[in-house]
């Protein structure tokens, strides 16, 4: 049970989270939407206490996240685990010792620093490698792999975490259509089949109400929609994305434009 | 997901080379590691190390400490300060136009502005024979041009760091991050707007820093300075050091360090300005 | 001409406008006032340094005549024209060379070693705590502000003369330079993989270790190896301890004015910097890997 | 005085003896005398290194410098212009000091020809008192070749450090200098408590002994530049000798009054210097072949 | 008019385009589609000449582009904007300085180095942010930006490049629908209204279908498919995408999956 009470995130003088208040019950699907700059990858990094909340408590099975130092912190992080939106790879280490960063925080550190990894850490590794398609590419260095590429590499590094949580930062943004199923099939079997919490960030509402159980709508660092994908009226679409709601609830396949879209539609929009 | 899932001896024919990998590959670098130490050891032996000449003598190590206690400049603080205030602007006036002329030079001693290894290599051969050849000479040089003075100092300065900022320019150069330059020059920028806009901003930092090390460690050295003839703080110190003043000598390395300490604390704000604030760990 | 933008018009553009200005001015009042007060105190220190263009262009010309000097013979050739006579020495100074290289090994490997245990202590970006972060800054000011000489003496009043004292103290002196411009490159470095690494629940340790070692490598490669360089080259605190080595006796060949054996002991120095940039070159490739791909 | 129009600017260079403090003040007073007595403007350079007076002067704009012995032979080995017109008397009337052999008075040694095989300590190549002195000495006495003599010859890198070796038994004979038994690297050590016996109690002047004494070193001369007008040279000499009387403040200021006047002197006096820095040089190559 | 013949890139043994021939005539709205790796960014960096081609020719409108060097290379690039998949933005500039980039090759080098920008550069530069919404960050150093107004400074660089071809590497791969809808438009506004051609990597296939005129597929650098959106049939988007041909055609809507996907599936697939 995650619980999120009044969660505020300050940069200076912008709140890029502002006053956010939810639970998550265990083995959701919550997906997170919302404009470009609402806050979302804000929101999931305070989760995982990346960015130290300005206020506001978050809870997690009655521990206070909020509140973690040191051993504690680390092992709170280890469950919940995070996909960045920029991948966040070490560009110079191989593919194999990037996902491997995954399991330091079930080693002692003599082993992980000499490099002497567990045989069974490397085969979880080399399974999770596979099951996206890239165990090929274990030996290479990160920096030298597509975008699509270094996106698994970040999922697979998540999952051998084995969290109770995995909080992704638009996990598919980089992904062709075969891999954004791979991997938002694989969010969901870990979800269903382990009963692992999901919170995920997803600028397509139709993989949203495809995949996810809830969806959180924030606009400007608050939170201004949290209800059953269903629930997501075109009226409350408009306003989260400020569009017409045609273009936000059809779905991408906009319809062919027939005329040429002025630029005053969409830039005074 | 967990490793029941698959088969560990079936992955592991699939990829030998990621669960066994040759010894070679495994041995490389912890050879390398004991090579390096073998040699240290051998060093230490060679240079007469001893540890129990070593810890018989940790007893007597606070002896001199114990000597400079309390810092004292006697009556000579007026003239400490003015020998640290020329000090100051000789080493500031020498680093900057050594850095000033290093910029330009370091640029072809890169590889990643010249990839040419032939170009190159002429130009890193120049800037390793500046910095071989030894500050003492280049004051002396220059005092054949200038005569003995500050003047004289500021420019073998500039000369030796123009070595040493050549060679560590170049290396902050290579280091920077592609994609930016690439981003200028997809747009169809000159190598002169690759290197305005896509490579300082990203070294800038890292040649402020190496800029405010040197003028810090030229205020501390004494020898080109105290050399030509230009009095300063070095002068000063050394003097005190060598006719055992030592509560002069702890007073004089303060002042030194006080010194130290400001230019250090300018050069974190200046880097950081340029950094940009982040997450702090 | 094609135009992909329609230009907005007159009075928001105003207002855009005024906005950025508005941001980007204090920072550039900032930025002029920095140099302006830079650009005073160059001045400043030229006059007080006493430049003078006209005597440097004047006499520019004396600028050769020292190498004039130190490149030709007591007979009066130059030193090229009789190799045997201007590398009379060349085997005492090879040894003395190789005793050098020894003792500057010595002293870097160990200060660069302490350099690197205290510099993530020292960086903004990695230092777990501000307090510790000052003792530390202070502690490697003090290690490269302390001559060497004076760490020297005290050396040998502990632990007698030779070698050892010398290489103590060019390690406590390498230890505060070198933990320095570490640091300076780990807050330079990309934080991305180090927040990618902390969210697996990983110690601060391994932060280091995986995230910013791998990326601070080849910086502290080439810093280590100048130093290196430098302290090959150093004679002051060697030549103190008895220990001179080819620093001293090139200080020696000058002071005395043997001028061919100066240049000849340049050359073999110089030939040592060769050597030491070359692998410097190597090795960076080296760590950077094959050339990251963009 | 038209030598006063053509050098508006005289440069006087000093390098800070060894055992002094405070050479800018010590120096100030004296330059604004000889300003003044001069009529035009002295410019004090303090150089921490000889080769770079030697080289100013052979650029031709250093016109006045105060030269130790060994490197004003050595610059007019090597070819610069200049020419003594003065030295230091010390306290004592003399206008020279010595290099000895020090060793401990608990030692039997009482001549250096009791010593072979043993450890010798000297100062540094380039020290007169410490080095060529000493090897000069030694090849007198029938030793040419020290290094074969002794056990081992050690440069201690300083005065200090040469007595430091001895006290810890590191050497057995030490090479140092000595003016008189109140002026001397010695003397100022004990004063500091520098040397200590093993059990920590400060060491006395009667713990060493000298055994060997050499001729007379000449104390370094005050040198002008040979191209000055002679006028102009006369006129810098007088203003030297006349300074003890004239600005009495200022020359006891140079020594804290230990040091009685102005010798004349002509270049000639350090013949003896020069003979001494040629052995020293015929010893480079003989030591490598 | 764009004509690729036999265009191949080696980096080391791997050929990431192998062979790649077609034309494009002016004005043409042209998706790259393919699954990750399979090359599509490097076909589009060697386009615009950042990376030296094996092998192959490529011309526009009769100009060997492949031989171009200094001055005509960089008119070329101007001539040819990209939009990075990762941005390539300068993070230590602001961000009107960044769009300002892509007008360097129109005025002398004094005035950029020194950086006074003409005022209509300015304005255009102003215009082209003010069009996606960002104008209010015109200060703000681009590396402090949230994933999307990075994305969406890239492109205003791009667009007041005022290219004749324009290259885009995913570049709507972190927006929003909403800015999703902005930017395609405008892609499509400038190909329709003022004829700029426009080849655009990307991997939903249901925007491609809406806004592409021909799509081209790749698969392991070889060009497998090249024709109108019609013409992708399911049996050849299957043979591209190597999926179950109603996961790629469908769209993303994915019919809400009943039971959890075994791991199988997706990796054997
Ligand atoms: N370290 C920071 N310093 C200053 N401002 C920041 C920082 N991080 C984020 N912001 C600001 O906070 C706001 C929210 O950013 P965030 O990255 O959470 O947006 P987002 O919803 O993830 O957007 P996107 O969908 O584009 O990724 C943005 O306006 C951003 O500019
Ligand atoms: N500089 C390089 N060095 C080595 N290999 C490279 C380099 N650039 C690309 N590759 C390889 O070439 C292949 C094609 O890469 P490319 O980036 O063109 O793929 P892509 O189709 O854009 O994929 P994505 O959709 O994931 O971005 C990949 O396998 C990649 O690893
Ligand atoms: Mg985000
Ligand atoms: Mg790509």
């Amino acid at each position: 049970m995650l619980v999120v009470e009044g969660l505020t995130c300050r940069f200076g003088a912008k709140a890029a989270v502002d006053d956010a208040s939810f639970q998550i019950s265990p083995g959701g699907f919550v997906g997170v939407i919302g404009r470009s700059g609402a806050g979302k990858s804000t929101l999931l990094r305070s989760i995982n206490r990346l960015v130290t909340p300005t206020e506001g408590r978050i809870l997690f099975d009655r521990v206070d996240v909020t509140a973690l130092r040191g051993r504690e912190l680390r092992q709170w992080r280890a469950r919940s685990a995070m996909i960045f939106q920029q991948f966040n790879l070490v560009g110079r280490l191989d593919v194999l010792t990037n996902v491997l960063m995954g399991r330091l925080a079930t080693m002692p550190a003599w082993r992980s620093l000499s490099q002497v990894w567990p045989e069974q850490d490397k085969a979880l590794a080399m399974s999770a490698l596979e099951q996206f398609d890239i165990a090929s590419l274990a030996a290479q260095r990160a920096d030298q792999l597509s975008g699509g590429q270094q996106q698994r590499v970040a999922i697979a590094r998540a999952l051998v975490q084995q969290p109770d949580i995995i909080l992704a930062d638009e996990p598919i943004a980089s992904l062709d259509p075969r891999n954004t199923k791979i991997v938002m099939d694989a969010l969901l079997r870990i979800n269903k089949h382990f009963g692992i919490t999901v919170l995920c960030n997803l600028h397509s509402l139709d993989l949203a109400r495809s995949y996810c159980d809830r969806l959180i709508g924030m606009a400007q660092g608050r939170v201004v929609f949290d209800g059953a994908p269903s629930a997501l009226t075109d009226h409350v679409a408009r306003e989260l994305y400020d569009l017409e709601a045609a273009d936000v609830m059809g779905g991408m396949p906009v319809p062919v434009p027939e005329g040429v879209p002025a630029l005053g539609t969409a830039a005074a929009a | 997901m967990t490793p029941r899932e698959v088969d560990p001896r079936e992955l592991r024919a699939r990829y030998p080379d990621v669960f066994d990998r040759p010894a070679s590959a495994r041995l490389a670098m912890p050879a390398m590691i004991v090579a390096a130490f073998a040699l240290l050891i051998y060093g230490l032996v060679d240079l007469d190390f001893s540890p129990s000449r070593f810890f018989a003598g940790l007893s007597q190590l606070g002896w001199i400490t114990l000597m400079m206690i309390p810092p004292d400049p006697g009556s000579s603080l007026p003239i400490y300060l003015k020998a640290l205030g020329e000090t100051l602007s000789i080493a500031l006036l020498g680093t900057t136009l050594a850095a000033v002329f290093a910029l330009p030079v370091s640029l072809l001693a890169a590889r990643n502005i010249i990839p040419s290894q032939i170009l190159r290599f002429p130009v890193r051969r120049f800037l390793d024979s500046i910095r071989g050849v030894d500050t003492l000479i280049w004051a002396l040089v220059w005092i054949n041009v200038v005569g003995l003075g500050p003047f004289a100092g500021v420019l073998a300065i500039a000369v030796s760091d123009f070595g040493a900022f050549g060679k560590l320019f170049s290396e902050a150069i290579e280091g920077a991050d592609q994609k930016q330059v690439e981003g200028i020059r997809a747009s169809g920028g000159s190598p002169l707007h690759e290197i305005r806009f896509g490579l300082l901003p990203q070294v800038l930092p890292v040649i402020a820093g190496q800029v405010l090390y040197f003028i810090e460690s030229n205020t501390r050295s004494a020898t080109i300075i105290g050399i030509v003839g230009a009095g300063g703080i070095g002068l000063q110190l050394a003097e005190q050091i060598r006719v055992l003043e030592w509560q002069k000598v702890s007073f004089l390395i303060l002042m030194i360090l006080v010194a130290v300490a400001a230019i250090d604390f300018i050069s974190g704000k200046l880097r950081f300005a340029i950094i940009g604030r982040r997450a702090v760990a | 001409m094609t135009t992909a933008v329609s230009i907005l018009p007159e009075q928001q553009l105003a207002v855009l406008n005024a906005a950025y200005r508005r941001a980007v001015g204090r920072r550039r009042l900032r930025l002029l006032g920095g140099i302006a007060i830079v650009a005073a105190a160059l001045v400043l220190a030229a006059i007080g340094a006493e430049v003078n263009l006209r005597t440097l262009f004047t006499y520019f010309g004396n600028f050769v005549s020292y190498f004039d000097r130190i490149l030709t013979l007591d007979s009066g050739q130059r030193v090229w024209t009789d190799a045997g006579e201007w590398l009379w020495g060349w085997r005492k100074w090879l040894k003395m060379l190789g005793e050098t290289l020894l003792i500057s090994y010595v002293g870097t490997l160990i200060g660069a070693t302490f350099a690197f245990l205290l510099n993530f202590f020292a960086a903004e970006n990695t230092s777990p705590a501000p307090w510790l972060r000052f003792v530390v800054r202070r502690l490697l000011e003090f290690a490269r502000t302390v001559p060497g000489i004076v760490f020297a003496l005290i050396f040998v009043i502990a632990f007698g003369l030779g070698p050892m004292a010398g290489v103590l103290a060019i390690a406590i002196h390498s230890t505060g330079a070198l933990g320095k411009l570490f640091s300076e490159i780990v807050e330079n470095a990309d934080m991305k993989p180090v927040e990618g690494i902390r969210s697996t629940g990983a110690s601060w340790l391994s932060c280091m270790r995986f995230a910013v070692v791998p990326q601070v490598t080849a910086g502290y490669a080439s810093y280590a190896l100048l130093r290196f360089e430098i302290n090959v080259r150093e004679a002051s605190v060697m030549g103190f301890v008895g220990a001179g080595g080819i620093g001293q006796e090139l200080v020696v060949a000058i002071r005395k004015f043997y001028y061919s054996d100066v240049s000849a002991i340049l050359l073999t120095i110089i030939v040592t910097v060769f050597i030491i940039d070359i692998t410097t070159g190597w090795l960076r490739s080296h760590l950077f890997g094959k050339e990251a791909r963009t | 005085d038209d030598w006063k129009a053509k050098y508006p600017e005289l440069t006087f260079a000093v390098v800070p003896a060894e055992n002094a403090s405070g050479v800018t003040e010590r120096w100030a007073p004296f330059v604004s005398y000889l300003s003044k007595e001069l009529g035009v403007k002295v410019t004090l350079r303090i150089a921490n290194d000889y080769a770079a007076v030697i080289e100013g002067q052979r650029a031709g704009n250093i016109h006045i410098a105060s030269y130790g012995s060994a490197s004003f032979a050595r610059a007019r080995l090597t070819g610069v212009k200049t020419d003594a017109f003065a030295n230091d008397i010390n306290a004592d009337g003399s206008t020279g000091y010595y290099s000895v052999f020090f060793v401990k008075a608990s030692s039997p040694y009482k001549s250096v020809d009791q010593l072979k095989g043993k450890n010798l300590g000297l100062v540094d190549p380039n020290s007169t008192s410490g080095n060529n002195v000493p090897r000069f000495e030694l090849d007198k006495m029938g030793i040419p070749d020290a290094d074969g003599y002794f056990s081992k010859v050690v440069f201690t890198g300083s005065h200090e450090n040469a007595m430091l070796a001895l006290s810890q038994g590191t050497v057995d004979v030490a090479a140092n200098q000595w003016t008189s038994d109140d002026d001397s690297t010695l003397a100022q050590m004990l004063t500091k408590g520098m040397l200590k016996n093993a059990d920590g109690s400060a060491m006395k002047k009667d713990d060493f002994r000298i055994i060997h004494k050499s001729a007379p070193i000449i104390n370094g001369p005050y040198a002008y530049n040979s191209d000055l007008p002679e006028d102009a040279k006369a006129a810098i000499a007088k203003a030297f000798f006349d300074a003890p009387a004239k600005d009495k403040a200022a020359f006891d200021r140079l020594s804290d009054g230990q040091k009685k006047g102005f010798h004349p002197a002509t270049t000639k006096d350090w013949d003896g210097t020069i003979e001494l820095i040629k052995f020293v040089d015929a010893l480079r190559k003989k030591k490598a072949s």
